[in-house]
């Protein structure tokens, strides 16, 4: 049985990866589980200087997801590179780094730094809805999309995942912008910007008043969004939004999704990664699926009960 | 050691209007110390973040051991909470965080004084810092007004106790600030937690009195462990973890040195 | 104490009104709840002749949500106006009938049909995402929906609500567009296109492939939207998106929302209108609100615990 | 008179693997029909459209009164039910939908032959039909097989009782329309429910037989009321309340005169 995928020449043992900025570089959930048994783990959004991130509170619970605006906090690349990265290479496992940035020269400096390291990938995040500048502003423009997709693609050393915003009107028009460009593969979703409101105080529960929802609530949106993309273009697609099961991980395989991550559900299991892993593995054998690599983009018209 | 495990109630008592208190057997025990929290979990698929509350007592005479929990109804999960009963069931990760003593650079000798501050909810944490302590113990513990008062009787047990009332009608009318001046305590150290103007009010007579105060932070969680940073507060200077002035309260507090945290 | 909110010149008992396809044209959750006791009730889209809508599965459910893809199925509007009309009409309740069509031309046929009946107020649903022609078309492109705004207000006796879609980048710019081409109130959020698939079947739930999510999932996006709509518009915004209690009302009212709507939640629980109705009032009542219109847009910052 | 109200589940058994027999306590009993159905609500915040089970049986001895349930685990939402146990809560909305007699045309008379057919999880709404109809009853009860049979000494109880099974270990082997051929039943009606093949076989039958057939219909439901247009089968005609060919399942049926819908 093959659970390996193999995504711009990056072989992953299996389909799973961490959806970044939710499980650290692996150190805190490392506690829970056995990081050499993931995907990859995806690290935090980093920059090229410390960031601060937003005022508190940060986060707020919604039904059935959460909402976060924590603004990219990260401790800069240097930080990073000696300390997470460090960490991560003691692990058997491959490693995607997740970069931020302000303006294209940022994100192109984060990218440069990491040539010589061990980071096995680049995730370019343009979709982050909780920073004023840079980030998403280039999510939701196809045309400052591509110029960033091709900037970083000239300087980058890895293989370059462009993530991809769902606050736009047509997913499959950003992701054929982001492979026309050069990327090698897209993931998706970042989350989908929201608002809560406390009535009692009546003020927003967030600082930043606008967050950006994750978790099982936005499952459909996600899924439909990776098969648009899958219908779209030829590279592959890292899918996630609301994955906390087996089943939900195969949601995404079926709609066109080459490996899947795992995001919120960290925070309300810890130990769902290894989770997702034992459930598709079981979820082939029950079904004699001898490749996970059959199963992406499977899916077919419905029939009448 | 932090897991993730299913607990049982054991019992569930209401302690005063809107307060309870909840006795749960978990292995989490083992491994608990006073000042650390548990992320307790709702069985609504509708709440999917864990509800952070700090550990009341620790019990490990048997097997797994005993965590008490106390707290304040104050939204839909703590609502839940209240409504189980002996032999129900809950999820919970911990212990979390660092304990009291974690901030504190030398051991606790016999011959110092602790003066423990609590105010309101803040309170419950009190109580395990109180009983574990190797030194003397005055705790000064701040209730809106006598009819609202819970955890005296163990409080009491554990050490010192004086009690404060906004409204006067027991101890001293006034804050818990007010109550330490009257009863001119002489301490060696001060461990609080409560509201935050109160801890602005600890950290600042700790100040004046020229000891050490170390205060237990609340902030919104999610993952409450350290991976988020969602719940950070803000430090005096720059943190070595973030490389920024903040601070996670889950990973790095919710015990801090209170000359470390800006309030 | 004043629970009344008035929108273009239209006086509504209270805020909640039902919202579009999820409440028949009240005949059915009459059973159930007072119809004289509701803000108003919107009626399912109905266009210039019968349509069939979709095949079946039509519907399926989502974590904390639904899944639909009706296809806008209704008898056409002669038969809507002798038979829903009428019967709503025995009623002391706003009639909204919420309009769909194919081409302009047949939006306005429908709009024109209804000039001397006692509908109170047009919804425009511009915004469907499930049906190929018309429909989210319109409500997808800012020019597009410029034009169809003009020319339904045009030849429209009523007030027009234009109902928007969630699916854009830009919802703030999308209401801004509706005003400035006349339309006298927006309603917002018609549901966020998604897509289930049965992993064990390796299928589509919903023949339609996609439907179009609602429920409280969906809620933290639609408040979000609101409240960016209510920032950039004056003119009166319909709340709706996983209404399912008087606080999540109110959480839209806050946001900007001068009435809301209530959907799925029927499904879950046929009270739920009137529910939110006592609701509210016993909020006011509480917190010493003498006018409902005074909380409309009354958020303002969140402070620390 | 639909309501939706909390029900009180008064016993549960499994009946063979993966089907289970519930009674519940609720008031919506006072006016079910045989061939009406239930919506039943998951106590999973997670999940909030209901699942529609056929009333299998209703009991009006006391106030409120009772109604069986008989359902296969096909998901999530079954999983959690067969889960319940006596003293359970359960939310329902009911009764929904038309009996199986409502598209009959005349009062049906104690002379007549009534034939019910029922193919699996399709046989539960036979056993409240089979009792409550004023005529002779035969019942044709189609089963994977043997080691999977339910309900047969509640439907012998009620009438002539005829067996079939795929595999052949119990009574005829084959289809219910198999058995009924070999049987050689003279009826004058035929009710039947179970999936669509059957239904289609059943509609064939009843036509060469020259007889009218109702059949139950299933689909996808959101509302389960009429309202939402979720539940919709393909009629022959024109149909009079969508104009368009198209039945709502949940509030025209969900039984039919086999003739109007297409299957
Ligand atoms: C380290 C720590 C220890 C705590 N110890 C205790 C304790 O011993 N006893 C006690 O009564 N309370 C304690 N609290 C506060 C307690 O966590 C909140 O009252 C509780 O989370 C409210 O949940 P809810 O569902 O009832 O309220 P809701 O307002 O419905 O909760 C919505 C969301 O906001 C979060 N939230 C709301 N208020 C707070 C808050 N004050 N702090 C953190 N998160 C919040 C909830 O966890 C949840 O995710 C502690 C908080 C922290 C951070
Ligand atoms: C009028 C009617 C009467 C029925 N009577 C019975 C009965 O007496 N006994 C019995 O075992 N089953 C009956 N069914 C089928 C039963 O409703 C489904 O098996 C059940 O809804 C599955 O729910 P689940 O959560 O276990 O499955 P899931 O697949 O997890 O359900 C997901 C969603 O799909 C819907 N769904 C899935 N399968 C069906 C189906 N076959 N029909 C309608 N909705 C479905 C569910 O209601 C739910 O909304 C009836 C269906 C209808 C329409
Ligand atoms: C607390 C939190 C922090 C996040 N930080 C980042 C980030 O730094 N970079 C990024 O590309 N995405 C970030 N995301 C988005 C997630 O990687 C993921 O795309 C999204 O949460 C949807 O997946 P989920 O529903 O499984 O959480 C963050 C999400 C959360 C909840
Ligand atoms: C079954 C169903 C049918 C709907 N039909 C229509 C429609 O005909 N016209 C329309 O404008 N919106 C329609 N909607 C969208 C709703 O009016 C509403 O905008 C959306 O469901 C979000 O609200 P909710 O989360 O409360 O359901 C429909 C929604 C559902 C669930
Ligand atoms: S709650 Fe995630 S870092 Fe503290
Ligand atoms: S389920 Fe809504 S019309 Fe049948």
């Amino acid at each position: 049985m093959n659970t390996s995928v193999s995504i711009a020449g990056v072989e992953f043992r299996n389909p799973v990866m961490t959806a970044s900025g939710t499980f650290g570089s692996g150190m805190e959930y490392g506690e829970f589980v056995d990081l050499n048994r993931l995907g990859a783990v995806v690290t935090k959004g980093v920059s090229l200087e410390p960031w601060s991130g937003n005022p508190v509170p940060r986060v707020a619970e919604t039904y059935g997801g959460m909402l976060n605006a924590i603004g990219l906090q990260n401790p800069g690349i240097d930080t990073f590179i000696k300390r997470d990265l460090a960490f991560l290479s003691e692990y058997d496992t491959k490693i995607i780094v997740n970069v931020c940035g302000r303006t294209i020269e940022e994100y192109v400096g984060v990218v440069e730094r990491l040539s010589d390291t061990n980071a096995d990938m680049l995730e370019i995040n343009v979709s982050c809805p909780n920073v004023k500048e840079g980030a998403i502003a280039f999510g939701q423009d196809p045309d400052a999309l591509a110029d960033i997709t091709r900037q970083i693609k000239k300087k980058a050393k890895q293989p370059v995942i462009m993530k991809l915003s769902p606050n736009v009107t047509d997913i499959a028009l950003m992701a054929k912008v982001c492979e026309d460009a050069g990327a090698d593969a897209v993931s998706m979703i970042n989350t989908i910007t929201g608002m809560k409101i406390d009535i009692n105080r009546r003020r927003f529960v967030l600082a930043n008043k606008t967050g950006g929802l994750s978790g099982p609530a936005i499952k459909p949106v996600a899924v439909r969004m990776v098969y648009q993309a899958a219908q779209a273009v030829k590279i592959p697609i890292i899918g996630m939004g609301g994955i906390a099961s087996a089943e939900d991980a195969l949601e995404f395989i079926m709609a066109g999704a080459t490996a899947v991550a795992v995001g919120a559900a960290n925070f309300t299991d810890p130990y769902t990664t290894v989770k997702v892993i034992e459930g598709i593995g079981q979820y082939m054998a029950d079904n004699g699926v001898d490749d996970i690599n059959e199963l992406t983009g499977c899916v077919t018209d419905s029939v009448p009960i | 050691m932090k897991i993730k495990e299913t607990a049982t109630i054991i019992s569930q008592e209401c302690l005063c209007r809107n307060v309870y208190s909840m006795w749960i057997a978990a292995n989490a025990a083992e491994h608990a110390l006073a000042g650390q929290f548990i992320s307790v979990y709702s069985n609504s698929d509708a709440r999917l973040l864990p509800r952070p509350i700090s550990i009341c007592e620790i019990d490990n005479t048997n097997k797994p051991g005993k965590i008490r929990l106390v707290y304040r109804v104050a939204g839909a999960g703590t609502e839940e909470f209240s409504h189980m009963t002996a032999g129900d069931r809950l999820d919970i990760l911990g212990p979390l965080g660092n304990g009291f003593l974690a901030p504190v650079p030398d051991k606790i000798t016999p011959g110092v004084v602790a003066l423990l501050i609590g105010g309101g909810i803040g309170i419950p944490p009190m109580l395990e810092l109180a009983k574990s302590l190797p030194c003397s113990v005055v705790t000064v513990a701040g209730y809106r007004s006598g009819k609202e008062m819970f955890l005296t009787d163990d409080l009491e047990r554990a050490g010192k106790l004086i009690i404060a009332t906004d409204d006067g009608s027991v101890g001293t009318g006034g804050t818990v600030i007010d109550a330490v001046g009257e009863a001119k305590i002489a301490a060696d150290m001060i461990f609080a937690c409560g509201p935050k103007p109160m801890l602005k009010g600890v950290k600042d007579l700790a100040y004046n009195m020229g000891i050490p105060a170390y205060i237990s932070m609340e902030e919104r969680m999610a993952c409450g462990v350290g991976a988020c940073l969602g719940c950070v507060c803000e430090s005096t200077l720059v943190d070595d973890h973030s490389k920024v002035n903040n601070k996670r309260v889950c990973a790095d507090g919710p015990v801090f040195d209170a000359s470390e945290v800006v309030l």
